[in-house]
């Protein structure tokens, strides 16, 4: 059965289901929404449990000729890396649709932009053929942008203009970068095609290398986004809808640590290599800094907002220890910070729903009024600030041991950051939940209704599980890891002859040999 | 040759031509003959669209054939095939769009038509000339028509403004076209491409300035004809005066028989000397997009943004036109086709929202269209975002075919300043959808007239668009056949 | 003995001016002239060559070219009639409601 | 012989055309490029093209300047050009372009030319047959095409010049 | 018996969970006693365990219970598994035991608080979280319970989160505690790199069979890093802050943390890693220099302080430093034996202090005290024994441990650690004995109203009172000197180091059998002498404290003032953190510099759109002119530019 295909479609076809509905029966399009992504998310379940752990070759793969005069294929096909980005994905959209229920503005239009939203994300994990996965790339763009922009806050159009052309001026040099592997590829092996696996194999230049990772890093360092990358985020966030906010911090993000993990490292590990100091700077520097400046924030989605900066710092520091620690730290944080920055973001979001601020002076005291939400919310925060025994810790803990091993430095500052979240994060909930009630509204606040415990329970429950039992999780992406580091070059130390090899300072690129330019 | 050489002459190339001219003329008798009753009824357009529809099909019948008519003067092969489809394309959908357009402006003369088809023969001839003389015939024909088409609101200042401006440069344009030719002809003696291409084979290059200089005063002639930029000057105002629907038309048909004939005599004669001319177009090309693209962010009325950023697709193209290789040259084919739904989609869009006499063509008119009409709204979107470049519409894969074009034959600054570009662009393009979608509107939309030519053709654009992003495949392949006859 | 260089230098010079003349005039009936005046530069050029060349296309070319010169004129003019039944001139530095 | 015709009518050729581009009033100037025309014509002779210098006269000094001067005497035209210049820095840099252009093509041209191929009509063999001849005959084979088009072209011309200047439609 | 270990664990998180989910549908009295019998159960477990691990011979008293796989990655493996050893025994004991008390203490003090599942709840995960810490068998299990008890404390001591100060000093503690934690775990990493394993059996085996040798900079590193942690956790200078502030939770909960969990996490984990800091004579002189600095500090600061719980909280600071300093001189036993009596005699004390205050209805001033003996005289009686214990008075608990680290600073050490130890003992003492003369003697300060409802607390808060009240009496006996009993236990633990006999004894021959029993009388005397001061200043002589207090205004108001740490900490760190991260980073990098320059480049490409558009200037000579520019433009290029 094509399972990829089935859970990447599946959404476009509730798309015309929706697409026939009268847009006045509003439940009804919110109760077809949710359950196409339910059925999404049952549907790529078999995924986790058939997924062998034990190779690391690409598996559910399909493939079938897509653009055959260019050697583009419709590749789709998971690893232990993309396996749990998927997982997520189908995992948190349906939540997303939940936190979505107050939404009754342009119902129709915005739900049909959340299940397209979810195929371009599903896409983008499965591509294996570089031209796949930038249309999905892009594809994903629009709906994210369109929920920004029509049922965002009030600086919504710059916010979801922002969004947009940050996130295309990065990609747009990705694009050149993946055509210019082809024809490397072909000068290489003589065939034309776009695929991932074929790419994996071209042994390329160090000055070819240095060129088109930084095409790639650029893209994804916006996507990250990375330390001077990153000012498109608080403002996306701060507008977006929960549900966007929930997506976009819960899968968007994630595309660009993906990216590295799946693009920059394989594909040209002397680069990366010697990318290393200047990634993990920006890591730290994005560690540090997020931390910092989420602390002072005074609106809350800005706050979840930075510290998601901070939480990516540590995702990239670990992807970039190249050892096994490291990456699979890495991946294990991406889900992480999935899980408990979405959470974050649909807590904020309830906040938003009953006292329509979300500036943390307007609150104080709601333990008082809400209980259980105070206690999902505190354990979320928990979640991402780190606490041993929640997910957040194993991710964290595994990315520091990984940088540890191969940068003592930089983990060791890294390391402060773990201190720095703690402040903020507990800062921001003393503010919100704890004192006395001062403000007059907030005193008549209702705790939280069954659907949204529907909707926080189940990443709570993850949030226990990842943290108490991770092998369940690490198991699967062992092998995939292995082969990625064995492809980047392995542990870092046997990089070090690149590093003294003579750099050139502004190497050349040389994808044409003067024969191939007349045709 | 002999004087008394016998005339090579095949019926069927000239088909559509003849057919086209025919129905032209049809038109215009329909229009004397039929009442008014008939003439609200789009008698006039259902007849040339027939017209169009007929010369598509003889024109589909002699595929894959290589016919020289009139001593190798004239060439019907599937180069000027993919051309006349692209033009009998535009043709179509311009009369779709047209008719309602027309009738609200009252300018529902058979004249309109007949000058739209007597224009697609122009446009026919300069794909399909083999010399620099039926190039220069068929640009003259498309031109003069096109001067007229742009004149056709003959009452409203601005529509004779247009017409002025784009006489008076166009035929000014025209002279440094034929000086050129005449130099051209002067240093190798033939107005054949092919024999052009055979002296320069026999020189082993071009050294002769005089040749140079010609081939550089054709890059001007034809540089305005597809709104190259210092030569693009025109194109804001001629847009923005012309009726809506020709615009549409002027911005798909002559842009594209203006490639086509670029493509043709710089592939063909000067193919084998092409890094002549290669610094000459990537320097044309920069300016062109960027001077497009930086000046659209200004623009107000959708017009004219329109025209800008039809400026900087024929930078685009360009770029393709400098790689010049077997990507290059049949994706510019290919990108011209994508242009023409979009563009054309486009247009359609800007006539249904506007009102008698070029009203609601500002930007902002559009606020809070997305909800109240959403069927438009999508479509434009879907054009906008084609032409920004983003998958999976056929914009996107346009570029991708150009930049690969460019990447291939190493011209990677080239591909870095289009991308730049096309992140410029997506500015302008976003704003359309912003002001749709996420503004409130500033006053009541009074209820729209559409009639179901132009549903037809809004919806013939956005299929064309999406299938032509998602299937590209066969039309490259068709693109990628056609353009090996140019070597 | 005239030589080809003579006539392509007059043709030259009469381009120039045509050019110039464009350049410089506001009368749009006038600047037309100049275009006219282009295009026979082009022709003396043509034919120059054609008979040095003993080719007969040049000549041809011309032929073609005062046609087209022909069917432009008719049109350009009526262009202009068209403008100054609106505007009431044809001055062109008049004509310029559409800029930016 | 020919070679004063040669200067001589050159001289009134250039002189023509540059009193044109001066000339204020639009009637005079449609003299002066009807003189130039003229004058272009007795070249065509010089350069054995008797069919082109008759129908330079014929078509263009003849039909297209009459259509030109008509037009000026309809629109009553023959008033000078106002005194108002609203730009006025366009002139000197103007004729500045031109000299450059014309600096630019003296220089181009001074290389050498005719290096195609010698066709095969020689002075000789075009006087054996005759100039109008060969060219009917020619556009009657090769561009058979282009000629059938240019009645296309000038069936538009119709068209448009009925269509845009007409009163009343 | 050693496999029930597991339920140790398993009995308070139970306990937690069910009162956490369900408590508020519960009875009160049922989730009192859920959670009491969840710890009682877990004790009754720790007292199986216990006996279990006594059959055993002293060499094999180590038992490992796997319970599965936690995190595995590449070489990296950590085992959720328990390790039952005498050390570990000892502290479950301690906990459990201590804990229980304290829970049933708190069923009478809490009873009439909303949040009484809550607090139940936490109380339970508190325990739960503290076993765990000492019962792991590698770094990071215990760094979980680490963690756990940092989480559990700042739920606590935040309990009545509507007073900003209560919040504000919870999350003070967990912060604090996490700048220790950034310590642990880097330590935690640092021993994976040169070990390849966190085991803590597999570590102590590879470091004590020699393959490092001492002194060296790896095990120096590891055991700074990890000694930082026990800073933060059991508040040492300079983390020390925290613990005064968390006086803000309940008593009972001050008690927990102060007396049976967290604080002594620190000290149990550096005995626990005695082996390591044996390898590291740098380390062991800063734990030591840190340990008496800091029992000496915060005595300082007990003597001038107002609040009841301050005092005590002041006092765990002290007596902390002192099993640092036992610890930082090789004494691991007398460092973890103090441990233990402290548990009794600090949490009774502040047990007491809960009774205290329970009758004053909330107050915790004792400048509102006074004469409080004859009114609530169970507590009084409790109180004056732990007094006892804490100042060293033979022979209860406080004075054999006391004694023991005096005498090891002495031997080991040096005779500044036992003179900064001695003078810091003079001080406990000192005032102790004033916050017992204070609060319970002289003349009545209370409030009327106050005065009205004073009673007697319920008889399950003085059970554990007087319980507690025995141990501070008896537990001493465990560590006689020359047959200490806990000694023996825990010798398997310590090996060849820490153990005070074998080291004692070879000290002896140098000193002199005659040490022990003269430094027992000197402390003694010392301890007395505190008593007198405090006897004289506040019953024979009430006004002369205030009189020195004037005298030495600035010395008063430092001390007072807690010598404006927190205020110094304020402004050079949290201040000016804040004010970096607001002005410079967020308005100033992140708007201006970043957010300033991508808009700024946008503006610009705007402006230059809109300036060429000016190019177009609707003049058809000026497009002509464009033309002929880049026609001369082209030609130029086209034949010159070869």
């Amino acid at each position: 059965m094509p399972i990829l295909s089935l859970i990447t479609f599946l959404p476009v076809i509730g798309v015309f289901f929706i697409l026939s509905m009268d847009s006045r029966r509003g439940e009804l399009i919110r109760i077809t929404t949710l359950l196409v992504s339910i059925v999404v998310f049952v549907l790529s379940l078999p995924l986790y449990f058939n997924f062998d752990p034990r190779g690391h070759e690409m598996q559910f793969v399909e493939k079938l000729p897509w653009i055959p005069s260019f050697g583009i294929h419709y590749h789709v096909g998971i690893d232990g890396i993309s396996l749990f980005l998927i997982l997520l994905t189908t995992f948190i959209t349906p939540i997303a649709i939940l936190a979505s229920w107050h939404i009754t503005k342009h119902l129709k239009e915005y739900m049909i932009a959340m299940l397209v939203l979810e195929t371009g994300m599903i896409g983008v994990f499965i591509s294996l053929d570089l031209f796949l996965f930038y249309v999905f790339w892009e594809l994903m763009l629009i709906p994210m942008y369109l929920l920004i922009g029509i049922w965002g806050g009030p600086r919504r159009i710059y916010a979801a203009i922002k969004f947009f052309i940050y996130t295309m001026s990065g990609s747009v040099f990705m694009l050149l970068a993946i055509i210019a592997l082809y024809f490397l590829n072909h000068r290489a092996t003589g065939e034309y095609t776009f695929n991932l696996l074929e790419f994996y194999r071209l042994e390329l230049s160090f000055a070819v290398q240095f060129w088109l990772f930084l095409a790639f890093a650029f893209a994804f360092a916006i996507k990250v986004p990375m330390f001077p990358f990153h000012t498109w985020l608080p403002d996306a966030h701060v507008e977006a809808p929960t549900a966007g906010s929930v997506i976009l911090a819960g899968v968007l993000l994630k595309m660009g640590t993906y990216g590295f993990v799946r693009f920059c490292l394989p594909l040209f590990p002397a680069a990366s290599h010697v990318f290393i100091p200047v990634v993990s700077w920006m890591a730290i520097v994005g560690i540090i800094y997020g931390a910092l400046v989420s602390m002072v924030q005074d609106d809350l989605k800005k706050l979840v907002a930075y510290s998601s900066v901070s939480h990516l710092g540590f995702v990239m520091l670990g992807i970039f220890a190249f050892n096994i620690q490291g990456i699979e730290g890495g991946i294990t944080q991406m889900i992480n910070h999935g899980l408990s920055t979405g959470a974050l973001f649909l807590v904020v979001g309830m906040l938003y729903e009953r006292r329509h601020t979300r500036m943390i002076a307007d609150f104080g005291g709601l333990t008082k009024r809400m209980p259980v939400f105070a206690t999902l919310f505190l354990i979320v925060t928990l979640s991402s600030i780190g606490l041993p025994g929640l997910n957040g810790f194993v991710g964290e803990f595994l990315i520091l041991l990984g940088a540890f091993k191969s940068r003592i430095l930089y983990a060791s500052i890294a390391t402060s950051g773990i201190i720095l979240a703690a402040v903020y994060m507990l800062w921001m909930f003393q503010r919100v939940m704890f004192h006395e009630i001062i403000h007059e509204e907030n005193k008549t606040l209702k705790d939280i209704n069954k659907r949204e415990f529907a909707i926080l329970l189940p990443l709570v429950l993850i949030i226990f599980w990842i943290g108490i039992y991770p092998n369940s999780f690490l198991r699967k992406m062992d092998a995939s890891v292995n082969h990625l580091l064995k492809q980047a070059g392995g542990e870092v130390q046997t990089a070090s002859h690149l590093q003294t090899q003579n750099v050139p300072v502004t190497p050349q690129i040389d994808i044409v040999s003067e024969t191939e330019t007349a045709w | 040759m002999t004087p008394a050489s016998i005339m090579t002459f095949n019926i069927l190339s000239i088909l559509p031509i003849l057919i086209l001219s025919g129905f032209g003329m049809i038109v215009l008798f329909v229009d004397i003959f039929s009442s008014r009753r008939w003439r609200e009824k789009n008698l006039l357009a259902y007849v040339s669209l027939l017209g169009v529809i007929l010369a598509a099909i003889f024109a589909r019948s002699s595929t894959g054939t290589t016919l020289f008519s009139f001593n190798e003067t004239f060439t019907i092969d599937n180069y000027s095939l993919f051309f006349n489809f692209i033009f009998l394309l535009s043709t179509g959908l311009t009369i779709l769009i047209s008719h309602s357009y027309i009738r609200r402006e009252e300018i529902n003369h058979g004249e309109y038509y007949a000058l739209i088809l007597f224009s697609t023969i122009g446009m026919m001839l300069m794909a399909a000339g083999a010399d620099l003389l039926n190039i220069y015939i068929g640009l003259e024909v498309m031109s003069v028509s096109i001067y007229i088409l742009t004149g056709f609101k003959r009452s409203k200042l601005i529509s004779n403004e247009a017409s002025l401006k784009y006489f008076l440069l166009g035929a000014f344009a025209t002279g440094f076209l034929l000086y050129g030719i005449s130099l051209i002809y002067g240093s190798t003696g033939t107005i054949n491409l092919k024999q052009v291409a055979g002296f320069i084979a026999s020189k082993g290059g071009i050294s002769d300035p005089v040749l140079l200089m010609g081939m550089g005063l054709i890059i001007v002639g034809l540089g305005f004809k597809v709104a190259s930029v210092p030569f693009h000057t025109w194109v804001p105002d001629v847009y923005e005066g012309a009726p809506t629907a020709i615009t549409a038309f002027m911005s798909v048909g002559p842009k594209a028989a203006g490639f086509a004939a670029f493509l043709r005599i710089f592939m063909t004669a000067f193919g084998s000397t092409h890094g002549e001319w290669q610094k000459i177009i990537s320097i044309l090309a920069i300016l062109t997009m960027t001077t497009g693209n930086v000046i659209a962010i200004a623009q107000t009325n959708i017009k004219r943004m329109l025209a800008y950023s039809s400026i900087a697709h024929a930078g685009y193209l360009l770029i393709a036109l400098v790689a010049a290789n077997n990507i290059g040259v049949p994706g510019t084919l290919f990108y011209l086709l994508a242009y023409t739904f979009m563009n054309i989609g486009a247009f359609a869009i800007v006539i249904v929202l506007s009102r008698k006499g070029d009203e609601c063509i500002q930007i902002n008119d559009y606020a809070g269209l997305g909800f109240k009409h959403p069927f438009l709204a999508i479509a434009m979107t879907l054009f906008m975002l084609s032409m920004a470049g983003v998958p999976p519409m056929a914009g996107f894969v346009g570029k991708f075919y150009i930049f690969s074009a460019a990447i291939k034959s190493g011209y990677i600054g080239l591909a870095i300043i289009g991308v730049i570009n096309s992140v410029i662009s997506v500015y302008y393009y976003l704003r359309i959808t912003v002001i749709m979608y996420m503004k409130e509107p500033a006053r009541e939309f009074t209820p729209l007239t559409i009639s179901p030519l132009i549903v037809a053709a809004i919806v013939i654009s956005m299929v064309g668009t999406l299938h032509l992003g998602i299937f590209p495949s066969k039309v490259m392949e068709i693109a990628q056949q056609a353009t090996l006859i140019l070597k | 003995m005239i030589t080809i260089t003579h006539y392509l230098v007059l043709s030259a010079i009469l381009f120039t001016v045509g050019v110039t003349g464009v350049l410089i005039r506001r009368n749009a009936i006038i600047i037309f002239m100049c275009i006219e005046l282009m295009l026979n530069a082009v022709n003396l050029s043509f034919v120059a060559c054609a008979h040095y060349l003993n080719s007969m296309q040049g000549q041809l070319f011309v032929f073609f070219t005062m046609t087209v010169a022909a069917a432009e004129a008719a049109v350009g003019l009526a262009i202009i009639v068209a403008v100054f039944r609106n505007k009431e001139t044809v001055n062109i530095d008049d004509i310029n409601i559409m800029k930016w | 012989m020919s070679e004063y015709l040669f200067y001589i009518v050159a001289v009134i050729t250039v002189t023509t055309a540059v009193y044109l581009i001066f000339e204020k009033n639009p009637v005079f100037g449609a003299l002066y490029l009807i003189q130039t025309m003229v004058s272009l014509a007795v070249l065509y002779i010089l350069l054995e093209a008797q069919f082109v210098a008759a129908v330079q006269i014929i078509v263009y000094a003849g039909a297209i300047m009459v259509l030109f001067l008509f037009v000026i005497m309809l629109l009553n035209l023959d008033i000078k050009e106002e005194a108002r210049n609203p730009l006025p820095f366009q002139r000197i840099p103007a004729i500045l372009m031109g000299i450059a252009l014309f600096t630019v093509i003296c220089i181009v041209i001074r290389s050498k030319l005719l290096q195609g191929k010698q066709d095969q009509y020689t002075t000789a063999y075009v006087q054996s047959i005759g100039n109008t001849k060969l060219i009917g005959n020619l556009l009657f084979t090769d561009y058979l095409l282009p000629f059938e088009i240019t009645s296309i072209l000038l069936f538009v011309a119709a068209i448009g010049a009925i269509m845009l200047a007409k009163r009343k439609l | 018996m050693l496999n029930l270990v597991s339920l140790i664990l398993l009995f308070p998180l139970i306990g937690s969970a069910i009162n956490g989910l369900a408590g508020k549908r519960l009875r009160k009295e049922t989730v009192g006693y859920l959670a009491c019998g969840a710890v009682g159960l877990s004790f009754f477990v720790s007292i199986l365990v216990f006996c279990g691990l006594l059959l055993l011979p002293p060499e094999e008293r180590l038992f490992e219970k796997r319970l599965f796989s936690w995190i595995e990655s590449g070489s990296f493996r950590s085992l959720a598994a328990l390790q039952v050893d005498p050390l570990s025994t000892l502290m479950i004991l301690t906990v459990s035991g201590v804990g229980f008390l304290i829970h049933i203490y708190s069923i009478g003090y809490m009873h009439h608080d909303k949040g009484y599942h809550r607090y139940f709840c936490y109380l339970n995960l508190f325990t739960f979280s503290m076993l765990l810490l000492v019962l792991s068998n590698n770094f990071l299990l215990m760094f979980i319970g680490w963690e756990a008890v940092g989480l559990c404390s700042y739920l606590l001591i935040g309990f009545w989160f509507e007073k900003k100060s209560a919040s504000d000093a919870a999350k003070k503690a967990f912060v604090v505690n996490r700048i220790g934690d950034f310590g642990f775990a880097l330590g935690i990493m640092l021993i994976f790199l040169n070990f390849h394993s966190i085991d803590f059996t597999e570590i102590f085996s590879a470091a004590s069979h020699g393959n490092f040798e001492t002194g060296n900079f790896a095990i120096t590193m590891i055991t700074l890093l990890l000694f930082m942690g026990a800073t933060g956790k059991s508040a040492q200078i300079p983390l020390y802050t925290w613990l005064p502030d968390a006086m803000e939770g309940p008593t009972p909960v001050s008690a927990l943390i102060h007396a049976a969990t967290m604080v002594t996490a620190g000290v149990y984990m550096i005995a626990r890693c005695n082996v390591l800091y044996t390898l590291s004579p740098f380390t062991m002189t800063v734990v030591a220099s840190i340990g008496a600095a800091t029992a000496l500090f915060a005595a300082s600061i007990g003597l001038v302080q107002n609040d009841i719980k301050r005092v005590l909280a002041y006092s765990t600071i002290s007596q902390l430093g002192y099993m640092f300093l036992a610890c930082g001189v090789g004494a691991f036993t007398a460092g973890v034996f103090h441990l233990m009596t402290h548990a009794f005699f600090k949490a009774l004390l502040f047990l007491g202090s809960g009774s205290v205050i329970h009758a004053l209805s909330g107050e915790q001033d004792m400048r509102k005290m006074g004469g409080l003996k004859s009114h609530i005289p169970t507590t009084y009686k409790t109180f004056l024994i732990g007094t006892i214990a804490i100042a060293g008075i033979p022979p209860f608990a406080g004075f054999f441990s006391k004694d023991e680290i005096l005498l090891e600073a002495l031997i080991r050490g040096n005779f500044i650690y036992w003179s900064i130890g001695a003078i810091a003992a003079l001080l406990t003492a000192f005032y102790m004995f004033r916050l017992l003369f204070i609060t319970f003697h002289g003349e009545s300060r209370v409030d009327h109203h106050v005065m009205e409802h004073i009673h007697e607390s319920p008889k399950n808060m003085t059970l554990p009172l007087t319980t507690l009240a025995g141990l501070s009496f008896a537990g001493g006996f465990v560590g006689i000197p020359g047959a200490s009993a806990i000694n023996h236990f825990l010798s398997p633990v310590f090996g060849g180091h820490g153990h005070a006999e074998i080291s004692g004894a070879e000290t002896a021959e140098h000193h002199g059998a005659g040490l022990p029993y003269l430094m027992m009388v000197i402390s003694t005397a010392i301890a007395i002498a505190g008593i007198f001061l405090a006897y004289q200043m506040y019953v024979k002589k009430p006004g002369l404290p205030k009189r020195l207090a004037e005298r030495f205004r600035f010395i008063h108001k430092l001390l007072l003032n807690k010598y404006y740490v927190d205020e110094i900490y304020d402004a050079v760190f949290v201040n000016q953190i804040k004010k970096i991260s607001t002005q410079i980073l967020w308005k100033g990098v992140d708007v201006r510099v970043i957010d300033g320059s991508v808009n700024g480049i946008a503006r610009l490409v705007g402006g230059i759109g809109n300036i060429f558009r000016l190019l177009q200037t609707g003049y058809i000579r000026n497009y002509a002119f464009y033309i002929v520019i880049g026609c001369i433009f082209i030609v130029v290029l086209a034949v010159f530019g070869r």
